[in-house]
């Protein structure tokens, strides 16, 4: 049917080569669901895609208000893209509150599509408009931005009439109309979105009704697009050229829950997971919950500490420890951190990064942690540190991290953030197949030399001494906190020794900088600038780079998986750029290390907005560091 | 679980005793727990891999060094978290903590509390010297009223902990105490802790020599030991004293002391029953001077289902269910929706 | 302490309403609680500008921004050690702590008990939801055993902490617990709480209305109140019931319900002594189905000395000493021993 | 009495310029209270003095083992010294493992006295020499060394004959027949450690016969010098120049102590301090424990995280609120770190850093928390940071860091470690009057405009936010650990006002450089090499560099007391030298800071060894340095 609906536009569909929309509303209005199924339809017409919910920090704020509003933004093109985009083309408003809040992203010439059954004056009063005013009336407004008054609410209880459910139900159908118009627009079938209805509502909820009326709202919405000679043109975005293969919508969470089950099955591990909520982490929590079939165990600590201390004892005991938290919970698993490093065991920390400092900006995203990662630790305490760029990378360098963490036998800290936690992208499902093993070995009874087990005797190559498994006979040993004698573990006050061991300990996560991969470049191997970024600036920084070297500047763009040890190459690479810049979402971490080793003077773009990046503000900024000189 | 058709492991103490020297001071009330453990570990039959023994930090937070067990001496208020992990990763191993008052109730205090409510299978002994030992003589969360140490020149002000008790309050299944000086009873306590499922927590009175000696003599001294304890058996009536001619009745929920004779005999007293949870709380508010202080088993009620017990329960019933729906990890990794590009 | 001559304050609730917007959901137990505080408040006659309102993280916590009072909201679970530093630094603050179950007992459990237990002048709101709101809906210390949440979606398997018999074993000295919809109740609580020279506590059993709505109806709704609760009045007897024929009565340390009729009359009921330490666990301990859950003031036992009035009067008797020995800064610069170069 | 004790030797006395001596016995062997008395009445006779205790780790270990003893070195001198010296001149070692323990820090032809009643089949078995092996008789050592055996044990017991103590008292006196030998080969007088004895035990501990005892066997002591030919010469220390005034002996925790009580005078504040304990830091509680007449108020709290939090409470309500810790304690404050700086609040911490990582080796010293200090928190989240350089700079400090945190409304971390926290020196007592006031204010009602308080309101010039104390009618107010909104301090999720907080936290702080001293040279204002430190190593590093200098190379020193924000010359001082080296205690985490900074190649030095920094180390490393080229 939706095929017919698709192909069959009166209007002429204008083709366009990307799409920035948002669905904003209500928290209760279903701009998060309306969103996520038009991300869904477009990914699966073949579009690429990049989205990001906006949430907003209360629970269930006042309706109509502006801190409750909800949105939901998503970038679909026919090209390869990288982030959710800077400006919106197409803004969804469903009442004043949205439009409020929303208005300043809108594009010079956007259009804006509003219910204006919503405008009335005490919801234009709730957010604050002055009494009489209504932006929707607004010349000036209305002169710049294409804006489109559609009485949804009403329209929705018209499509509905008749039909045997609670007006209640009847308005929460209204983000369907809104969907309808979108889906028209951009001329994409409404199948899969109607299935969802059947499965959701017709399944184990059993409410047909419901799902019959959504789908009703749903073509009401789409057939007043091709009626109601509102809009003047349609618009057309073809599908993007990937790769073959089967593809899904991950979010950075979500993938590193699927990475940490993949992670149990690869290593022959259960992942003991113990963790405590905290936005932007709780989710970690939640889906691995939910995976107990699968050699994940999951464990509410109650709080930060007890979860990092619970991981440790799982790891000692020989299964996969692992935890996941923010900023302010990653302070308080310091003390901890420092204890798996001297003990020396393997172990995940991951760190989804929120605008701070303390509690900050919960529902904000930052990446103001890698110092914090990097040396927030009393001693010289060195772990490894890594950070995924995108949120289907999370699931790359889940495996990574806990590769590198049972090869070096080390604790190793994941740096995400609000922002990939949340955004969502195209994952190509890898084959299991296709992911490598993860060697575990244990030590057997013959270990023991001359009868006597050496708990911190070292693999000659990688410097990682050995695990252990209590319940091992003959393997008995006591490891502590304090500091260790070489070989032995026992407690040593020897100031050679503890020197020794200090070094060793460093020198065996520098190491590990021989198993990780080169840093790559993206555009020419050398040149006037070298854009180089970590974690979830990739997005921004990449097309970026790719518009200024469009524009035919000598710019190319690098970016850090690795924060800890560093790729070996980096430094060529660096010294091949006549100019280093670093954006970064904080007042410039990267670039303090960067500077410090290789005595670069790198620049910095910091924006600390809890927000992403924006591409233009970097394609801005490096044109200007480009035209001044310096 | 592959001991089935092994024959039991016999040891000896001395097996349980590991190459370090042991640094405690002279006259340590540790020393004698150290002895206790090692014989009670030497008569359970069970292999001395499955033990492992953890700490956090002070001077009875040394004691995993010196058992030749698997040991984990970890940080400052931390073991009960750290045993949770191992108890977690590994539930056929036997977890003891063994740590200070310091370390258990102070920084520690809520992970100890927590371990406990959530009932896993493990054994908390309390080593109680009622000073910070370590760290050289500040009060600790069980020092008197009053106690002057370094930190507190004119005398502590906050009321102590009842450690027993808040045990008690946050639903522990099996309570205990003991002296430092009574090596049997520590045996035995521990005997029955170890084999019952679910946390356990063992009190010992302990004098720290250099820093508060002295502190428990009133009940750990031959001359006052009989007037100031009372020795608890289920089934048997509260006697204690020199004589054995005082005991202990209850009456509205209140427990009063009484001397035998004069109108009152044996039948009048308070009969103890371990398994009553009420009277445990009343037990653990028995203190001196007022009334004697229990030792032995205040409270054992077995049947609490253990956390780790329940974890892999749910581990089971998940994998029985996604074995049936053909839930792999495949799956999880498509999800509800996909799309496919050839 | 100024305020002798000075006319008392005259307050409305309002007064105590902050310029800030209420940010709960719609139907969130957390906004009765709040006006019944503004009401409690209005009618103490203690000056606005010495309150001060502090808490931890949560929906709960938010508490201070909406109170036209002093307020510090701070990090997650440490409010008690933030308001033991006000009250050492002002103690003629009137301090109150508000915030979640979350916050209070599992991350800031150890502080709730420590602070408790050292008798800072001060009231404890504990607004029970037995839910994490702000982190959208995982499981508290204080969720039922089977509680299905976003993080045990098999159900919960920890026993359930009890905040309340926590407290009587940290030794607090004013106890007492209402009902979010009992605005009425709540407010004569305060007053009380706030008359009461320690640290009191309050727990509050609060619906939150997104992640765990109607937990509490059994004891908060018009149908099922008067059967699972009872209203605690110090001398008088307990009953309760749709039809106040139901009382309960003590046995050897057990509390047991019974219906009055068939040779029970008032006069076998348990009378409620707020003074008894013993009685107060016991009333933790009553718990729906068995027995129906105790409302208004457990326990309540002036006396006990606070430690802001402790740290006072060493300060005081130290300053008198010294004043006597002519100890200044100058002779602490010096010490014990100097030398001179000319 | 003493006098005529001290001018008449027989012996010729060798005039020397400095000494170092180090007594060294079991934990029970009274050793600290030799070494002090030692200590003081050097430092009465004239002479520079500077000490270092060395204790055991266990509080008690067995008797005679190696992990048992405990040692004091005392360097004295005719000149200024920074040090208590690298190489030992005299050892006092009361029994083998004594000799053991300390042998290998005796310099090459040094003297060792040892009581040789102690050196039993028995007591050379405890602390693991071979069977029939007596280092005493060793020709080799005895080549190598100036070895006298004395029977200390026994003419103590015979110098007591007929006394009526115990012999466990008996015994306890051999620590004052060594010192007694000391004194007499250094020509120092007797009389104020005779005094010291009647004061103590004759004062409040009414044993007068243990004083006379002690007095006996002190003299016993020096007549054996005088008398028993074993000696070949007596050694003279002319006292040092020194500036007139009054002095004493101040190690570093006592200095804080002194300080804090100082700061209560003179901002007319009472100290609220909250603490946990934990080596090496207790000593400052206390200390401070003592001190409830003079302002200051104690608290033990029930661990670090509540100790910090505690200190925030009472800052917020008008105290000055501080705590005090070491590396572990630092790491479990770091989130509570966090709110002060959000809440811009005055505060201090005190990090008495020890070896890490982890517990590490509690009673050893080490300088490895400097990161931890500026960066070992959530989000952007700057605070001052300044560190002592001596053990009585620990006041002067102390007293800038309040002042430094009062003026910018400012928590700051004072970095100690257990070298200068124990070590101690002589102190010029300052005057009160000497001491300038630290100005605090808080506003009134007034401060309300238009009927409002703002909170976040900042002073023009630094920045800072007014201290409104709760109580005062009409300031009422709320502040969060939530990002807030400028001026009115409202929970704000705007972007540009998160922007503009955060780099308004970071200007408030660097803005502080406006008001600390410039950094000095010590030498030559320009030159080959600038030796940079910072913290505990300033005696090593300024003795080094005086040495180099005398040797004619061109080196000077320069210290930065001033960790965050730096001293606004640092950058024209640094590049005036050809070379900068910097000496760490650690791995280089001030060489980090001032490479990113100032993109300068700074070469570290660095020993991570849990002690203090050698001058002979440093010598022959830069020495090495300036040798090879680069
Ligand atoms: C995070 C941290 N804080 C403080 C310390 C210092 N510390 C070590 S042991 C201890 C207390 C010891 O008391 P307790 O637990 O009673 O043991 P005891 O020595 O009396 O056996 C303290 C405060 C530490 N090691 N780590
Ligand atoms: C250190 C830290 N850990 C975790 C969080 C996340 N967090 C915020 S509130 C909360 C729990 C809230 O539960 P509760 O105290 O019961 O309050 P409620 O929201 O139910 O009123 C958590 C885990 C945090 N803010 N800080
Ligand atoms: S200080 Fe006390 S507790 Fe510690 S070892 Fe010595 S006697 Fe035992
Ligand atoms: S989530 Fe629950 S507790 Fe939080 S505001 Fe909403 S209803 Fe209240
Ligand atoms: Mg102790
Ligand atoms: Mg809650």
């Amino acid at each position: 049917m939706s095929q017919t609906m698709t192909g069959t536009g009166a209007k002429p569909a204008m083709p366009v080569g990307a799409v920035v929309i948002r669905f904003a509303g209500d928290s209760g209005d279903g701009m998060q669901f309306a969103g996520g199924e038009f991300a869904s339809t477009s990914a699966i017409v073949g579009n690429d895609i990049a989205t990001f919910p906006d949430f907003p920090a209360e629970i269930r704020a006042p309706r109509g208000t502006t801190f409750g509003v909800s949105g939901f933004q998503l970038q679909f093109s026919s090209t390869d893209i990288h982030t959710p985009g800077d400006m919106v083309n197409v803004l969804l408003a469903m009442n004043p509150a949205a439009l409020k809040v929303n208005l300043h992203d809108v594009e010079e010439g956007g259009i804006i599509i509003a219910d204006s059954d919503e405008f009335t004056p005490v919801n234009l009063g709730k957010c604050g408009y002055p009494a009489g005013y209504n932006p929707l009336a607004d010349e000036t407004l209305n002169a710049k931005y294409q804006i489109f008054r559609v009485p949804m609410s009403r329209l929705t209880r018209e499509a509905l009439a008749g039909i045997n459910i609670g007006t209640k139900d009847m308005d929460r159908c209204r983000n369907m109309f809104a969907l309808g118009i979108a889906y028209w627009l951009y001329q994409r079938p409404i199948d899969t979105t109607l299935e969802r209805f059947d499965a959701y509502y017709g399944g184990s909820k059993k409410r047909p009704e419901v799902a019959a009326a959504n789908a009703m709202v749903l073509k009401a919405g789409y057939y007043f697009g091709e009626t109601a000679e509102l809009f003047p043109t349609r618009y057309e975005v073809a599908p993007a050229p990937t790769r073959p293969g089967t593809y899904r919508r991950i979010s950075g969470n979500h993938a590193i829950v699927l990475a940490l089950a993949t992670v149990a099955a690869k290593a022959n591990k259960d992942v003991v997971f113990a963790g405590y909520p905290i936005t932007p982490a709780s989710e970690i929590l939640h889906g691995l919950a939910r995976l107990k079939h699968l050699g994940v165990r999951t464990f509410q600590a109650e709080d930060e500490i007890a979860a990092m201390c619970a991981a440790i004892g799982a790891s000692y005991a020989g299964q996969l420890g692992v935890t996941a938290t923010s900023g302010p919970g990653l302070a308080l698993k310091s003390e901890g951190l420092g204890l798996a490093v001297i003990y020396e065991l393997p172990l995940l920390v991951f760190d989804v990064q929120r605008a701070g400092p303390s509690t900050g900006m919960p529902t904000k995203t930052e990446q103001a942690d890698l110092l914090q990662a990097l040396f927030g630790r009393p001693g010289e305490c060195p772990c490894i540190v890594v950070a995924p760029a995108t949120p289907s990378d999370c699931f790359d360098m889940t495996i990574e991290a806990a590769r590198l963490a049972i090869r070096h036998m080390t604790p190793v800290i994941v740096l995400s953030d609000g922002y990939i936690a949340n955004g969502a992208e195209p994952w190509k499902i890898p084959s299991l197949e296709s992911i490598a093993e993860i060697p575990v070995s244990h030590p057997g009874p013959e270990a023991r030399v001359n009868g006597v087990y050496q708990p911190y005797a070292r693999d000659e190559r990688t410097l990682a001494r050995p695990w252990a498994l209590p319940g091992t006979p003959g393997l008995e040993h006591r490891i502590g906190s304090l500091e260790k004698q070489h070989l032995t573990g026992n407690v040593s006050y020897d100031p050679a020794n503890h020197e020794a061991m200090v070094k060793l300990r460093q020198e065996k996560i520098d190491r590990a900088a021989a198993t990780i991969p080169p840093l790559e470049v993206r555009g020419p191997e050398s040149g006037d600038v070298l854009i180089l970024g970590w974690g979830s600036t990739f997005g921004a920084i990449a097309t970026a780079g790719d518009r200024l070297r469009e524009a035919g500047l000598s710019v190319s763009t690098a970016h850090l998986r690795y924060l800890n040890p560093m790729p070996s190459n980096l430094e060529q690479v660096l010294r091949r750029f006549g100019k280093v810049v670093i954006p970064e979402n904080n007042l410039g971490q990267l670039r303090l290390i960067i500077r410090s080793r290789f005595l670069i003077d790198a620049r910095g773009i910091n924006h600390v907005r809890g927000r992403s990046f924006r591409v233009d503000s970097i394609v801005n900024e490096v044109r200007e560091m480009m035209d001044t000189k310096g | 679980m592959t001991t089935a058709n092994i024959p039991l492991p016999s040891y000896t103490p001395r097996d349980f005793a590991s190459d370090q020297d042991v640094r405690w001071c002279p006259g340590c009330g540790d020393y004698a727990v150290l002895t206790g453990v090692r014989k009670a570990l030497a008569g359970l039959g069970i292999p001395r891999e499955k033990f492992v023994f953890i700490s956090g930090i002070g001077c009875a937070a040394r004691f995993p060094y010196y058992m030749n067990t698997y040991g984990l001496h970890t940080i400052h208020g931390r073991a009960p978290a750290v045993a949770t992990g191992v108890k977690l990763a590994n539930p056929d191993l036997h977890v003891f903590i063994v740590s200070g008052d310091g370390d258990l109730l102070s920084i520690g205090g809520n992970h100890t509390i927590h371990a406990i409510r959530r009932n896993v299978d493990m054994t908390i002994i309390l080593l109680n010297n009622r000073i910070y030992g370590l760290t050289k003589g500040q009060y600790s969360p069980t020092s008197e009223v009053g106690k002057v140490t370094k930190s507190t020149p004119m005398g502590s002000l906050d009321f102590p902990m009842n450690p027993l008790a808040v045990a008690a309050a946050a639903g522990c299944q099996f309570i205990a105490r003991t002296l430092d000086v009574d090596v049997k009873m520590l045996e035995t306590l521990i005997a029955r802790a170890v084999a019952h499922k679910g946390t356990s927590i063992i009190e010992v009175y302990q004098d720290c020599n250099i820093f508060n000696h002295g502190s428990f003599f009133y009940a750990s001294q031959k001359e006052t030991r009989e007037a100031n304890t009372v020795t608890l058996e289920h089934g048997k009536p509260l006697i204690f004293g020199p004589d054995r001619d005082r005991g202990i009745r209850i009456k509205g929920g209140t427990l009063t002391s009484a001397r035998l004779g004069d109108g009152v005999d044996e039948s009048d007293l308070l009969v103890h029953d371990e398994t009553d949870p009420n009277l445990a709380f009343l037990l653990t508010q028995m203190a001196h001077p007022a009334l004697p202080e229990p030792m032995g088993v205040l409270f054992a009620r077995p049947g609490a289902a253990t956390y780790d017990e329940l974890v892999f329960s749910q581990i089971a019933q998940a994998k029985m269910k996604s074995a049936c729906k053909g839930d792999t990890l495949e799956h999880l990794l498509h999800g509800d929706e996909t799309w496919v590009v050839e």
